[in-house]
C-alpha cells in the first residue's frame, strides 16, 4: 500500500477525505493515507509544493497560482462549488453598515471589506460581486478568519463573504446580517479545487487515480447524505458523526451537528471541475495584478483526471 | 563645649547632603503591584465599567488555566514548544556562539560575516515563513529552524562582541609566557567572554520564547503558540490571556535558569 | 573657619570602621590623615563633608566660612570626578552654575581659577584629552572656583605617576603659600604627609582610631624634594604603621 | 659583533611571540562576501541547480525593487510604514526613556515596575494582535501600539540600566558641591545615561522595524510589511525578498543614523 | 643570561616612539628605565620581551638560559593580568601546564614559589578576593615559576598604594637577595629605581632616547628606608627629568 499525506482543514469542505479516510475508501484503492491540517490554504499550497504533503483541497488563490506557475503544484479536479437551489456561500455586513444602509451588495462600493490576504478567495469574491454593481469596496487584509470575524462583529470592516455555517451562526447572534448570496452573483462557482504536487500529476498517474477515486466515494457519500438527504436520516447522522471527529471536535455532538448540517454544500460529483468559473477566477487574478499574466489555464490545471464542467 | 575651645566662634554641625541615587530593595512592592493591577482588573470587569471585550476577567484565566492543567491539555501544548524551543535555541545557540568566536578570532571571518549578520538581523521572522516551510518542511523542521534562525544573529553578535571585550592584556601575558594559541583561546579567550556570551544567551532565549508562537503559525496542532493563535482567532480572551500567562512565566523561568547558570559559571566576578 | 571632630565613631552593617576620633582642624592649616587600607580614612572625610552621617559623634563647623564661600566644605577625589562630557570651563562652571552669580562674575571666577592653576590655555579641552595630573588640576580648579573653607581631599595624588605626583605636589605648595587654605588631606603616601601636612594624623587598622597626631613645623615652602629632618619623621611614621600595613594587605577582601 | 663583546656566548636574537587577537579591518571583503553570495544564487537559478521554489533570482528581485521604485508604489508603501515606524517608535522610546529614567531614580518605582516589565517582555506581540485591535482599532492605532508597546519594554530595561551604570563617584561629586536634586538629575545622570540610552534605542529601533511586519498583518493595504506579507501570500518570492531587502535596508539605515547621532552627542567619549 | 639592545628604534605609524636605544643588560642585575609619560618605556620593553617587532636594531640574548627555564623573557605587568576565574594556585599553575612537566613537579613548582612569595596560605583564594599587593605577589611567584633568565617588569608597584609599595619592594629585595635574579625594571618613580635599580638608565621624552645610564654600586640589602646617598641619586635623576616630565603631563592626549 503507498502511503499519501492528504492536507486537510477542519472544515466541513474537507467531508470528502474525512469519510474516504472513515470508511476504508483510501485503503480499498491501496492508499495507507494520513490527514494532515492546516490552520489555513495557503500553507497547505506550499506544503505540497515542498512535498510534506501528496493531495490537498483548497480555494484557488494567488499562491496556489503562483506555485503552480513555479511548477510546483497542479489542479487535477474540483471540490466544493455554488450551486442554485443549495444553500451556499453568504454575503455579510456588520451591524452598523446595515444601519447605515448597506442591506444589499449594491451598496458595497467604497465600503471595507474583510478578507484574509490578497489574492485569497474572499478578495475575489468580493471584488466580483461588487463589480456586478459597478463598485469597488476598500479590502482589509486581516491573515485570519478568526480576526475577519472580530473585525466584523465590532464594526471594524463593513462585509464579508463565507460558508453558511460560519455566517448563520453569526447572523443569529445579531451581530451581522446576510444581505445577499454569492451564487446569485456567481453561479457555478468553483469555490474549491482538489490539487497535488505536479510531479504527481505527471508522473504518477496510478496515485492520483486511487486518490482521485476514493474521495469521489467520500464525496459522494456526503452529497447523498446532507445535501440530497437520499440516504436517509440514519446515514446523515453517521456521517456527521464522522465529520463531528474533525469540525467542532471541541463542541458536543448536538450543537456540532446543527452547524455540521447548516454548512452543507455540495462536493463536486466525481471531483469534476467547473472550467468556466477557474477560468474567471484565473482572469480575475491576472487583471489585479496578482499572478504574472504569462500563466495560462494550463499551467496550473491537469484536466485528463476529471470530467470538466461549465466549459 | 564647642564655646570653650573656639572662643566666641558659633558651633554648627556639618549639614547632611549625601544619600539618594541608590536603588534601595523593596520586596513587598513587586508583588503587591501586581496583585493590585489583578485586583483592579478583577473589580473591572466584575462591576462592568472593563468590558468583557476589553479584558478577560483574571479569576477566569485562572480558571480556564486550571482547567487546561487538569485536562492534561496543558501538558500537551507544553511538549512540543518546549521541544521547539530547546531544539530551536541549541541549535541556533550552539552555531552562534561557534560563529562569534570565530568572527572574534578571525579577522577575514569578521570581515565577511559581520555585515552579513548586520544585514540578517532586521530581517522579521515572520516574513521568511512561507519560506522556511519549503526549506525546512511543514513539521518540526521549519519550526526549529525558524528559532533557531532567530536565536542565531542575536548570538553572534553578543558572542564576538565578548571575544572583542576580553581583556587584551591578559591575552598578552599568554603570549608572554609562551602558551600556545589554542591555550590561549581555551584558557584565556573562551572563560573571559562567557560573562558576554551568557548575557546574549539571556536575549537569545527571550527572542526564542517570541518566536515560538510564530514558529507555531504554520502546521501546528499543538503547542503554546498554536494554542494563543487558536485563541486569538476565536476572541477568546481567557484562553489568550491564559497562554499569554504561561509565555510570560517560561521567559522568568528561563531568565532565573541562566540567573543560576551565572552564578555557578562566573562565581569569580563576585 | 575650623572644623572640629568630637568622638567620632561610625559602623557598616555590623562592622564598626570608626572609633572615637577626636581632631582639630585649625583654619588655614594642612592636617593629613595617614593610615592602612580600609582603616577608614575615606570614611572620615565624608563623615567631615556631610556626605554621610556619622553613627556617633558630631562634626562641628567653628566660625564663619569666608564672605564669598560658595560651599564651605569641598572635596577633592582621588578619581578626579570630571565630568567626561563638560571640558575644562564647562567642568568648573557645574558647581558655579547653581548659585545665581551676578552676571560676568562667573567668567571671572573661572579665569582667574583656571589661571591660578596655570590651564587657562586648556579650557576648551574635554578631560579624555588631559593626562591624569592635568586631570586633577582641573579638579582642584574646581575646589578653588567655590572658595571653600575647607579643601577635603582623598588621595588626590595616588591616581598618577610619580613623577606627575611630585610636580602637583609643588603646585600644591606654590597654592597654598600664595593663599593659605584649610585641608584635612588624605593619604597613603607618607611622603606626601611630610611635604604638605602642617599636622599628621596616624590612624590605626580598622576600626580605625587615632595613634599619633605629629605636629610639622617647617613651612611648607622650606621642605625640598628630599630633606633630611622630613625624612626622619617620615621614618617614625612609617615604623608605626608597617606592621599593620602589612597585616591589613593580607586580609582577604571577602570569604 | 655580539660575540666581541660576550665571548664565546651565542647571540640569538629574541623571538616574537606577540601579534594576533586584534581584529584588523579588511575593507574589500565585506563587500566581496555579499557579491560572492549573490553570485552564487543568480548562477545557481539561473543554471536551475536552486529550484525558483527556494529562491528568486536575484536580479529579478533587482528588477521587481526598480519596477516599484519606477511606478511609485515603493513611495506608496514606504510613506506608511515610515510613518507608522516614527510614530510607534516615539511613543515607545519616549515613554520608554521617562518610566526608565524614573525606575533608576525611585526605589518604590523600581521594586513595582521592574517585576512588571520582566513579566511583560517575553509576550510576543503578534500573539496580542486580536487584543490591540480590541483596544485601538483596525486602522493605525493598533499599529502605532504594537510597535510603541515592541519598543517600550527593551527601552525602560535598557535606560534604567543606563541609569544605574552612571558613576555614582560623579553624584557623589555634585552632592560634595552642593548641588541641586534637579542640577544633578539634569547635569550628571542623563548625560551619563546618554551612551547607555542610546544603544538600547539602537535595539529598539531594530525591534520596531521586526514589528512593522506584525503591525501590518491586521487591515493594512498599504506599507513595506503590508507588501512582504502580501508577497508571501501569493508565493511572490521576487517580491517577498524585494520587500525584505527594503526592511533589511531600513535596518542598515536605522544603525547608521544612531551611530551619527552617537558621534554627535557622544564625541566627549573620544 | 645577558640581554643586549642594538640601536633600537620602533614607530608608530608617523610616531616615531623610540630611537637608536643602545643598552646591555647584565645577568644577575636589574636595570631600571625611567622617564617622562609616553616616552617609550613600556614599547621598549614589549620589544625585550618578543611581544613587539622593532623597525629598527635588534635584541639579542646572549648566552644560555638557566637549565630548568621554561620562558626566558618573563613580564610582570603593571595590572597584575591574573585570570580573575582562576584560584592563585590555578594562575602559577596556567604557565606551566602547556609544558609536560614530570608528574608531581608542577605541584612542587607551585608549592615552592608560593611559599616563597607567602602566599601558601592563599593558594585557593581568587583574585577578587586579594588586595593590590597581594595580586602583584601572585603574579611576581607566576613569573618565578617558569624560572626566567630575566624578569621584565613594567611599572609593576604604580597600581598598589604608597605603603604596600613599600612592602612589596622588601620582599623584592629578599627575593633578589636570595637568588639574584636578572631583570628590566621599568619605573616612574625615582624611589623605587634607587631602592631596587644597580643600573638606571634615563629615558628623554618622545622619541625616547638614552640620556643618561648612572651606575649605583651599593648592594641592595644595604640600601634604606630613606638613604642619603640614595637621595642624592634621585635628586640628580629628579634634575635630569622634571622639565620633560611637565612637558609630558601637559600635553593633549590627541587633538
Ligand atoms: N558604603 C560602604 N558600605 C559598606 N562598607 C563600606 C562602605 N564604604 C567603606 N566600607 C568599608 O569600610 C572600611 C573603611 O573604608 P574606607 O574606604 O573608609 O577606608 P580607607 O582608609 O579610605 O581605605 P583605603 O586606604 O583603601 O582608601 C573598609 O573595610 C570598607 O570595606
Ligand atoms: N599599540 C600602540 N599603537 C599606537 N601607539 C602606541 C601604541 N602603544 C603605545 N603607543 C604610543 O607610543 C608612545 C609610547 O608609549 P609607551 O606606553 O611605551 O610609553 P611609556 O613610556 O610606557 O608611558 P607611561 O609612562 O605612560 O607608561 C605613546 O605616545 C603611546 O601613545
Ligand atoms: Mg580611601
Ligand atoms: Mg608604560
Amino acid at each position: 500500500r503507498r502511503r499519501v499525506v492528504v492536507g486537510a482543514m477542519n472544515l466541513t469542505s474537507h467531508a470528502g477525505s474525512f469519510i474516504a479516510l472513515e470508511r476504508g475508501y483510501f485503503a480499498d484503492a491501496g492508499l495507507d493515507a494520513e490527514l494532515k491540517f492546516f490552520q489555513a490554504a495557503q500553507p497547505m499550497a506550499v506544503a505540497i509544493a515542498s512535498r510534506d504533503a501528496d493531495f490537498g483541497v483548497t480555494a484557488i488563490s494567488g499562491g496556489l497560482l503562483s506555485l503552480a506557475q513555479k511548477g510546483a503544484v497542479k489542479v487535477i479536479g474540483g471540490a466544493l462549488s455554488e450551486e442554485k437551489g443549495i444553500d451556499g456561500q453568504k454575503i455579510l455586513a456588520s451591524d452598523a453598515a446595515f444601519k447605515a444602509g448597506l442591506t444589499s451588495p449594491a451598496g458595497l462600493d467604497g465600503k471595507r471589506f474583510g478578507i484574509t490576504t490578497a489574492g485569497s478567495s474572499f478578495h475575489y469574491m468580493g471584488a466580483r460581486i461588487a463589480a456586478a454593481h459597478g463598485g469597488r469596496p476598500e479590502f482589509v487584509p486581516l491573515q485570519k478568519v478568526g480576526a475577519v470575524i472580530g473585525a466584523l462583529k465590532s464594526g471594524q470592516i463593513d462585509a464579508w463573504s463565507i460558508v453558511p455555517h460560519i455566517a448563520k451562526p453569526l447572523a443569529a447572534s445579531g451581530a451581522v446580517h446576510i444581505i445577499g448570496n454569492v451564487a446569485d452573483y456567481l453561479p457555478g462557482y468553483q469555490v474549491t479545487t482538489v490539487f497535488t504536487s505536479a510531479a504527481n500529476a505527471g508522473g504518477d498517474r496510478g496515485l492520483v487515480e486511487a486518490f482521485l477515486q476514493a474521495f469521489s466515494r467520500g464525496v459522494a457519500d456526503y452529497n447523498a447524505a446532507m445535501v440530497d438527504r437520499s440516504a436517509g436520516e440514519a446515514a446523515m447522522q453517521a456521517v456527521v458523526d464522522i465529520i463531528h471527529k474533525y469540525v467542532y471536535a471541541d463542541q458536543p455532538r448536538e450543537k456540532a451537528a446543527v452547524s455540521i448540517i447548516n454548512g452543507s454544500m455540495r462536493l463536486n460529483e466525481g471531483a469534476a471541475i467547473n472550467l468556466a468559473s477557474v477560468r474567471d477566477q484565473l482572469e480575475w487574478f491576472q487583471s489585479e495584478g496578482l499572478v504574472d499574466a504569462g500563466i495560462t489555464l494550463e499551467t496550473f490545471l491537469d484536466t485528463s483526471y476529471v470530467k470538466v464542467i461549465g466549459a | 563645649m564647642a564655646d570653650t575651645a573656639a572662643g566666641m566662634a558659633a558651633a554648627v554641625e556639618v549639614p547632611f547632603r549625601g544619600g539618594g541615587f541608590a536603588p534601595r530593595p523593596k520586596r513587598w512592592v513587586g508583588p503587591a503591584t501586581f496583585l493590585a493591577l489583578i485586583a483592579l482588573a478583577e473589580w473591572g470587569t466584575w462591576a462592568g465599567w472593563i468590558s468583557p471585550l476589553t479584558l478577560p476577567r483574571p479569576s477566569a484565566v485562572v480558571e480556564t488555566l486550571i482547567a487546561l492543567a487538569r485536562s492534561g491539555l496543558m501538558f500537551d501544548h507544553l511538549l512540543p514548544s518546549l521541544t521547539r524551543l530547546a531544539v530551536g535555541a541549541a541549535l541556533g545557540v550552539g552555531a552562534g556562539i561557534a560563529v562569534g568566536v570565530l568572527i572574534g578570532l578571525f579577522s577575514h571571518l569578521r570581515a565577511a560575516l559581520v555585515p552579513l549578520v548586520a544585514a540578517l538581523f532586521p530581517i522579521p521572522k515572520i516574513a521568511l515563513l512561507p519560506l522556511f516551510v519549503i526549506w525546512f518542511g511543514i513539521d518540526e523542521g521549519s519550526k526549529y529552524a525558524l528559532i533557531a534562525f532567530g536565536t542565531f544573529t542575536p548570538t553572534v553578535v553578543a558572542t564576538f562582541g565578548a571575544v572583542d571585550n576580553v581583556d587584551r592584556s591578559l591575552i598578552r601575558m599568554g603570549q608572554s609566557f609562551g602558551l600556545s594559541w589554542w591555550s590561549i583561546v581555551r584558557k584565556i579567550v573562551l572563560p573571559g567572554a562567557m560573562p558576554g556570551i551568557l548575557s546574549g544567551l539571556r536575549i537569545s532565549l527571550a527572542i526564542a520564547i517570541i518566536l515560538l508562537v510564530a514558529a507555531e503559525m504554520l502546521g501546528a496542532r499543538y503547542g503554546i503558540g498554536a494554542y494563543i493563535l487558536e485563541a486569538g482567532a476565536l476572541y477568546d480572551l481567557e484562553r489568550l490571556f491564559a497562554g499569554v500567562v504561561i509565555l510570560s512565566l517560561l521567559g522568568v523561568l528561563t531568565s532565573a535558569a541562566i540567573g543560576a547558570l551565572e552564578r555557578r559559571l562566573l562565581g569569580w566576578r563576585g | 573657619m575650623d572644623i572640629r571632630l568630637e568622638a567620632i565613631g561610625h559602623d557598616y552593617g555590623r562592622t564598626e570602621v570608626l572609633r572615637d576620633i577626636t581632631l582639630d582642624i585649625p583654619s588655614g592649616r594642612i592636617v593629613c590623615l595617614v593610615g592602612p587600607s580600609g582603616c577608614g580614612k575615606s570614611t572620615l572625610l565624608r563623615l567631615i563633608g556631610g556626605l554621610e552621617r556619622p553613627a556617633r559623634g558630631r562634626v562641628l563647623m567653628l566660625g564663619e566660612p569666608p564672605a564669598d564661600c560658595l560651599n564651605p566644605l569641598t572635596f577633592v577625589f582621588q578619581d578626579f570626578a570630571l565630568l567626561p562630557w563638560r571640558t575644562v570651563r564647562g567642568n568648573v562652571a557645574l558647581v558655579l552654575e547653581d548659585h545665581r552669580l551676578p552676571p560676568g562674575r562667573m567668567e571671572a571666577v573661572i579665569s582667574d581659577v583656571l589661571a591660578r592653576t596655570r590651564l587657562s590655555d586648556f579650557a576648551g579641552a574635554l578631560p579624555r584629552q588631559l593626562s591624569g595630573g592635568m586631570k586633577q588640576r582641573v579638579a582642584i580648579a574646581r575646589a578653588l572656583a567655590v572658595n571653600p573653607a575647607v579643601m577635603l581631599m582623598d588621595e588626590p595624588l595616588s591616581a598618577l605617576d610619580a613623577q606627575t605626583r611630585e610636580l602637583l605636589m609643588d603646585d600644591l605648595v606654590a597654592l597654598w603659600t600664595r593663599t593659605p587654605f584649610t585641608a584635612v588631606y588624605v593619604t597613603h603616601n607618607l611622603a606626601e604627609a611630610v611635604r604638605l601636612g602642617h599636622r599628621v594624623a596616624v590612624l590605626s587598622r580598622r576600626p580605625g582610631r587615632i595613634r599619633e597626631v605629629v605636629e610639622i613645623d617647617r613651612p611648607l615652602g622650606e621642605r625640598g624634594y628630599a630633606d633630611a629632618d622630613l625624612e626622619r619623621i617620615q621614618k617614625h611614621l612609617w615604623g608605626l604603621m608597617r606592621d599593620e600595613a602589612r597585616a591589613a594587605d593580607e586580609e582577604l577582601v571577602d570569604g
